[in-house]
């Protein structure tokens, strides 16, 4: 399944990415297996994504539970808690 | 209603007269952000940000008796006193204007993708986020508010 | 801090820039209070008014962690749609600006003498005191507000 | 005891009447005193301040509740309830 990744502002840099095109397995279709496919890069994805890392996700671009699902196509996004306003 | 996310800056004066007009309007409550005592860069979630905060405003809406809103919230590099956001809501009468702004305020610091760095003599940092915030979102989920 | 009670209309985002020059300055909540769709007239209480929104404006001072603050009423003739009253207050945060500017506003509807006569086709009457208006004072007496 | 006394408003028109100065007799130091011996004028003033009518008091530009007592040269006025805002 294609999807494509976008990756904002600290986790951008942690990262060294901005977003990505994926073609996931098919058993990877929520937002907590997408972490933990993720964090098996190892490096800076593992620290990144660790389970205690306060990481927040979007499905074409509404912020969503971890638990989410998606589907192919969508546009998925990871971010650190955001602080504007 | 109007949303927008921009690098210039905006006129509140202009923006509050804007949805001032209508003859049934008798108040405007605003805020407006500043940046305080350091340059900040502001990144935000280009296809995102909109949507998040029409969103924001339509909840507002139909929790408040609202006539109009104005929401524009500056990205990129902003000097300290610079304007970095405004909310300005027009009611009939002013609990309904303070309640929506506020509220507005408080979700967007929660749920809009926006996100600031900090530049000091000391190096970049990014903001971190305040569980002061989560709690002012959290609490018009209490009943009654 | 500045209270003006004038004839003279008043631009709001030059006030609200007036007071957001302080580097420790990051929020400015606002009000606008704006005529609706009748002419009226509002009388006060000369001598009296500047006092009464000093007054107001110290309690606010004291209760909430206050940068600075301006208040403006109008008096005379007002046509629909032209603002009456502006309250705007700077705070490092913006709970302090929009509890404050609120508690100033309610405290001004109850506590500042100010009459409003609306000149209608039927004849010029004067604008009754609303129990709304008591109530919204009254809330701040609660404890913990 | 010499005292200026002030109506605004919707009381001013009642009692045609904006102002006055008064010297009242010793026996007469507070708002509800005054208000008594207003009434006892008949006429406008007799329904002007009638104990049911919402009559606020200031004494020298202060607010004041009904039993405020008030001293030899003071600004007393009365008023409606304010509606400004």
């Amino acid at each position: 399944m294609k999807v494509s990744v976008l990756y904002f502002a600290s986790l951008r840099e942690q990262l060294g990415n901005a977003g990505e095109e994926l073609d996931l397995p098919q058993t990877i279709t929520t937002i907590t297996a997408l972490k933990a496919h993720l964090r098996e890069r190892g490096g800076a994805y593992e620290t990144a994504f660790a389970e205690k890392a306060l990481v927040r996700a979007a499905v074409n671009q509404e912020m969503v539970k971890a638990d989410a699902a998606f589907k192919a196509g969508d546009e998925l996004a990871f971010f650190p808690p955001v602080t504007g306003g | 209603m109007k949303v927008s996310v921009q690098r210039e800056d905006f006129d509140l004066g202009a923006e509050v007269k804007a949805i001032s007009g209508d003859t049934s309007t008798g108040a405007v409550a605003s805020f407006v952000g500043i940046v305080r005592d350091v340059v900040m860069t502001l990144e935000h979630y280009p296809g995102m940000t909109d949507k998040a905060l029409h969103k924001i405003v339509e909840e507002a809406g139909s929790r408040w008796k609202v006539k109009d809103c104005t929401v524009i919230h500056r990205y990129g590099e902003l000097q300290p006193g610079a304007q970095i956001v405004m909310v300005a809501v027009a009611s009939a009468h002013r609990g309904d204007a303070f309640a929506a702004c506020e509220f507005i305020m408080d979700y967007l610091k929660t749920q809009a993708p926006f996100w600031k760095k900090e530049h000091r003599p000391e190096g970049a940092n990014w903001v971190e986020a305040r569980a002061s915030d989560d709690q002012a979102a959290e609490r018009w989920k209490e009943p009654g508010k």
